[in-house]
């Protein structure tokens, strides 16, 4: 099986789909690069990170449209023809953005079919990037999904590695409801064995990504791999840690952490965003109401502090979990009496 | 006149049926049988049938609060509107979207929409599926004068430049954006000058003429099924009532009230203006407005009668599968 | 003491703190209601709920400032003039607007205190209005505070009553920091003792709305009466129940809440919100964490479903949680063994 | 020509100093010793002189990503910029907001904004404190070409004018949003009719002449101090690098950018033009240059053998008071 990048595996996603069906075009600053630009048969750049790269040259520009900068037009149009019957997959560049124009995706896209009873609704996917650890500063760092997931009517996907990517976004890009598919910039460049044919992976299916008896980790995002490096370390001491990674956090697959905690009676749920009515809180509320009675230690949440991320690498660097963090909170739970 | 009688006769009705929708829906609402808000279209009848006149079904339309008019106009059944003011099971929208969201997709109504200025990046949206694909549908926005200040509406118009997507930005400058008047609100006060700046055709006419409306949608409506890009139209039209039912419109005066009552009714202006032009008459048009008026107040009252939504109904049409 | 509406105590706090700093300003859609109108001399209806009702008179156009429809330049200018030592209150009339303008409270305001080292923070209030209850529909019946409260850099209160709303937004206005102040559009007929003069109430701070020992109820603006109501219900059949309003959700007082958990060991958590990511997932977390040797039963969750809110009151009367909810909820945990 | 000798030196200094900043950070850059992101100001120099040789510590400005430039004219310290850009503890942020939020409060510096658009709103916050307070200060806004589409600048434009506040639209015409040309992005292709078409005075200049833009700011400053409302200006000054440090430019030309260099430097423009008209010489600048260059390198050097910040800094100034 080949290697692939997650940014490889990212776009190839795309490529497949947009193969595949017609109706699947893509829209975003810079998606295709270059656009109005006195150097006319350009290489499509595909953006800042080099995701889309080629898709330009594919696909051609009626399916592969650079756009202005203007996020409140760009969701919405991508919400409009998805309520018309395309399948946009619209880029949000950094996450950090959706304050200029979530009103189009929340009290939009998400409600059509609620409100619309049932008519139709936007099979749209909303790709856009997050996280710490580039040195991107506070408004270019934040990982901001835990207010995706509060909206009903928004999917909300998380990958962490780019064989689940790949599978996650192919499926992302068939399902009808508008779904918001995070990419963490730090793992554009992790490699994994991924197919080169098409493959889907339900959204609400969590993974094990380690099996273990002591301790059930549910971690998010780029903390699986701290995590399972904080639960490899830990076996030398006699921890068996589960890591469980959710992958999509809206629909949230509540059983797969429940049957671990139920073997396990400890948890520690890792998450990069902010605290406060973060995933992370969500998880633990979740454990306590529908799994206490197999609870025999306090859930510890392991997660950004509640701050802005600071520029400063230093700084940052202390901003996000690290596999240290994560240690100590899974020996703490485990040790507790 | 270019128009044949029936087409007259339409666009009567038409008009006729948004002024009884909203009349009736008005006294429903100050007896307290009818839920949530109601913003009356009265005064503002020939915008909505004289850009319509051009759509097909397959052609979109994408609305605002005040969107009973426009749905009229493009062809959702008064009865299944009807249910939805009052929020029943068998509304267009099962009662979960009311008054402000009403919505009826094989129509080519895209919604109602309670935020301001938040349907016209949607337009844009529809005539990009539109030019996808490259049939000759076009996509109109409706957008009051009011949400003409709003940003999305701004980088909506922008990007359909940019894309040369069939859009058509319809602009109902009604006078007043809730309490606020267009003078005070509107930097330029001139709607229209400040779309053509972003580099479409913009026309300018008088709201309450539907021959006016009707012939600026005409071109405009030509020069976006070609593949020329947006157009903008401004129509003005003051509002009769106030921005909703229960505004005590202390902000301005019964005789602009009054004036407009007299003489800006875009109903009584084209009635007048076919009689003198045309062999239709008098009796043509009491005829239809009697017709009319007993269509409205079937619906109204079956709708009124009708089954509420199930509890169970809170729950689904959320997403299509979650889990 | 008088008896005010809650709509005439924020007035009335607005109209103190006017008086007393000319630093003071308000700005929003319609707070003064009219202008540009033919109408010149028109007693300022004060928005569409009147909250703001006369104070264009009192303190005429320099200080209460109608704005065109355009909510990121409103919650901008009064992130600009706050950085630049005004105090402004902004309106965002409902807070469902919120989707349109949030960058400029959440990338600018929030962090500005932070991202600039500590030079100057944002010293604004917005005003906006949240909840369900008067058939307004999915676009203008939220209580999406709980977004709001996610954010580092912004504090959240949430009045439950007349008395409260007072005190509150006086000291949010004095507040060096950005604060959102959702009032909830059917508490603003609620009548409550409120003195005429000025007073302060701590952001941070919960108020122990009635003393209990069996079960502990943390309910958030709306629903505390809706939980006391609950509670009185409950008395008969001999079980004690402590309502807890916590007043400010950003700061959140932590230390009230766990000392009642630690009598009571059981906890019911009420909000109006939609469930995933929200307050109560918040405080059901903190509780499971830091008050896990105290519990002795689930900690339940009465919310919203994860739905949009529908228009038909029919349907609205099922949406947010009732008595006979919350009574259910405490019944369950104090049963549970 | 209308300025003093050190008018001149100041004016070519502050060019000098923005030129050398950002060289030396991009050499220091691509060493990887800075972190973030590094957008160069080069070929737009003479727009932040020009424009800022108008304002006092007691005028605001509101910047952008590529803000560097700005902070210098402003008056903010090169020292402590270096350090901020280094990210350091001493630095004017501390090292929290490092090259995209410069801020200098007591210089009406308010921040660098790494939110495209995200300044205008603020600036227009600005405006509003110096009108309510009475004073004759004015706000100004930097925008670039592509930020003009944005929906907060169009809003803010709206504002100002609907309050008539005393703010200043500049717009940073540079030809490029990240790689995307001006010519596809901007519907109309016209910022500045965009602009006047809200209802203000709208200048348009080469913003590569710093006598341009000082001419049509000292109109707009006196326009905007005098009470009668906001005004823009669109200064065309395309850049020489690509958006940020990395950008391979794929999407223009070599000889774009060795003619800009050779005949579109604003700075050498300047020095050329008062050379011929009045009794500065060639030695004259190169004794600013040498000076720039030494103070400069000396700022930069001691920045990066500066301390970082603590670990503990992390949680501090998120709210002045929080339990
Ligand atoms: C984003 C947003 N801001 C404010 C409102 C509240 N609001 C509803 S209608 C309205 C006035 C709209 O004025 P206009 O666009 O002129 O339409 P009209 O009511 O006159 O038809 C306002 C401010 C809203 N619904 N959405
Ligand atoms: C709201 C938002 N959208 C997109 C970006 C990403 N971005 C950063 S700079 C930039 C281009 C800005 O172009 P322009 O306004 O012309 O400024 P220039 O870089 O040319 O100085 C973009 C798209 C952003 N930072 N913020
Ligand atoms: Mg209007
Ligand atoms: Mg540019």
């Amino acid at each position: 099986m080949p290697q692939m990048t997650m940014r490889e595996a990212i776009n190839h996603a795309m490529r497949l789909e947009m193969r595949r069906d017609p109706e699947v075009i893509l829209i975003g600053e810079d998606v295709a690069g270059g656009r109005g630009c006195p150097v006319d048969d350009v290489e499509a750049a595909g953006g800042v990170m080099g995701v889309t790269a080629g898709l330009f040259n594919e696909f051609g520009e009626a399916r592969v449209i650079d756009t202005p900068i203007t996020e409140s037009a760009i969701m919405g149009a991508a919400a409009g023809a998805a309520l018309t019957g395309m399948r946009p997959i619209a880029e949000l560049m950094f996450a950090d953005f959706f304050g200029v124009c979530f009103d189009q995706l929340y009290n939009q896209a998400a409600k059509f079919r609620y409100m619309f009873g049932g008519q139709q609704g936007a099979a749209m996917v909303v790709r856009t990037m997050i996280g710490a650890g580039m040195g991107s500063g506070p408004q270019h760092s934040q990982a901001i999904y835990p207010i995706f997931a509060h909206i009903p009517g928004l999917k909300v996907v998380l990958p962490s590695c780019a064989y689940d990517a790949k599978g996650l976004l192919i499926q992302s890009i068939r399902d009808n409801d508008p779904v918001i598919f995070c990419e963490h910039k730090m793992l554009y460049g992790d490699k994994d064995e991924v197919p080169e044919e098409s493959y889907q992976i339900p959204l609400g299916q969590a993974r094990v990504v380690r099996e273990g008896s002591d301790v059930t980790v549910v971690a998010l995002g780029r903390m699986v791999k701290l995590a399972v490096e904080a639960a490899e370390a830990l076996e030398e001491k006699g921890i068996s840690t589960a890591v469980i990674d959710p992958r999509t956090i809206s629909p949230l697959d509540v059983d797969t952490i429940l049957d671990s905690v139920e073997e396990t009676g400890r948890v520690v749920v890792v998450d990069e965003a902010t605290p406060m009515c973060s995933m992370a809180s969500e998880i633990a509320s979740m454990i306590v109401s529908d799994g206490f009675s197999s609870l025999r230690a306090p859930v510890k949440k392991v997660t950004a502090p509640h701050t802005p991320v600071p520029a400063s690498p230093v700084l940052e660097a202390e901003y996000a979990p690290t596999a240290a963090r994560i240690s100590a909170a899974i020996e703490s739970v485990y040790a507790y009496r | 006149m270019d128009f044949s009688e029936q087409e007259l006769k339409t666009a009567y009705r038409t008009m006729r049926h948004m002024r009884n929708f909203d009349e009736i829906g008005r006294r429903e609402f100050m007896a307290g049988t009818l839920p949530g808000f109601m913003h009356m279209y009265c005064g503002e009848e020939a915008i909505g049938a004289g850009v319509c006149a051009h759509l097909s079904d397959e052609d979109y339309i994408a609305s605002t609060h005040r969107g009973h008019g426009h749905c009229i106009a493009k062809g959702c059944a008064i009865e299944d509107m009807a249910l939805e003011i009052f929020c029943r099971q068998d509304g267009l929208c099962h009662g979960k979207g009311g008054s402000m969201h009403i919505a009826d997709l094989k129509k080519g109504m895209l919604g109602a929409n309670a935020i301001v200025g938040g349907s016209a990046p949607l337009a844009v949206g529809a005539a990009l599926t539109a030019k996808t694909r490259g049939t000759d549908k076009v996509s109109i926005a409706f957008i009051g004068d009011g949400a003409s200040n709003q940003g999305t509406v701004f980088e909506a118009m922008n990007l359909a430049v940019v894309l040369k997507l069939p859009a058509i930005f319809v602009y109902e400058n009604n006078g007043y954006a809730e309490m606020t008047g267009v003078d005070y609100h509107c930097g330029s006060g001139d709607i229209a000058a400040r779309a053509g700046a972003f580099g479409m055709p913009a026309h300018k006419v008088d709201g309450t003429d539907y021959f006016a409306v009707y012939e600026a949608m005409a071109e405009a409506t030509q020069h976006a099924r070609s593949g020329k890009g947006p157009v903008s139209i401004e129509c003005i039209a003051p509002r009769w009532y106030g921005h909703f039912e229960g505004d005590p419109q202390s902000y301005r005066t019964k005789e602009e009230i009054a004036d407009l009552e007299k003489n800006r009714d875009p109903i009584l202006l084209f009635r007048d203006r076919v009689i003198a032009e045309t062999g239709l008459t008098q009796s043509d048009f009491d005829a239809i407005d009697a017709e009319s008026l007993e269509h409205v107040e079937k619906a109204m009252a079956a709708a009124k009668a009708a089954p509420q939504p199930e509890p169970a109904d809170l729950l689904t049409d959320v997403y299509e599968v979650y889990d």
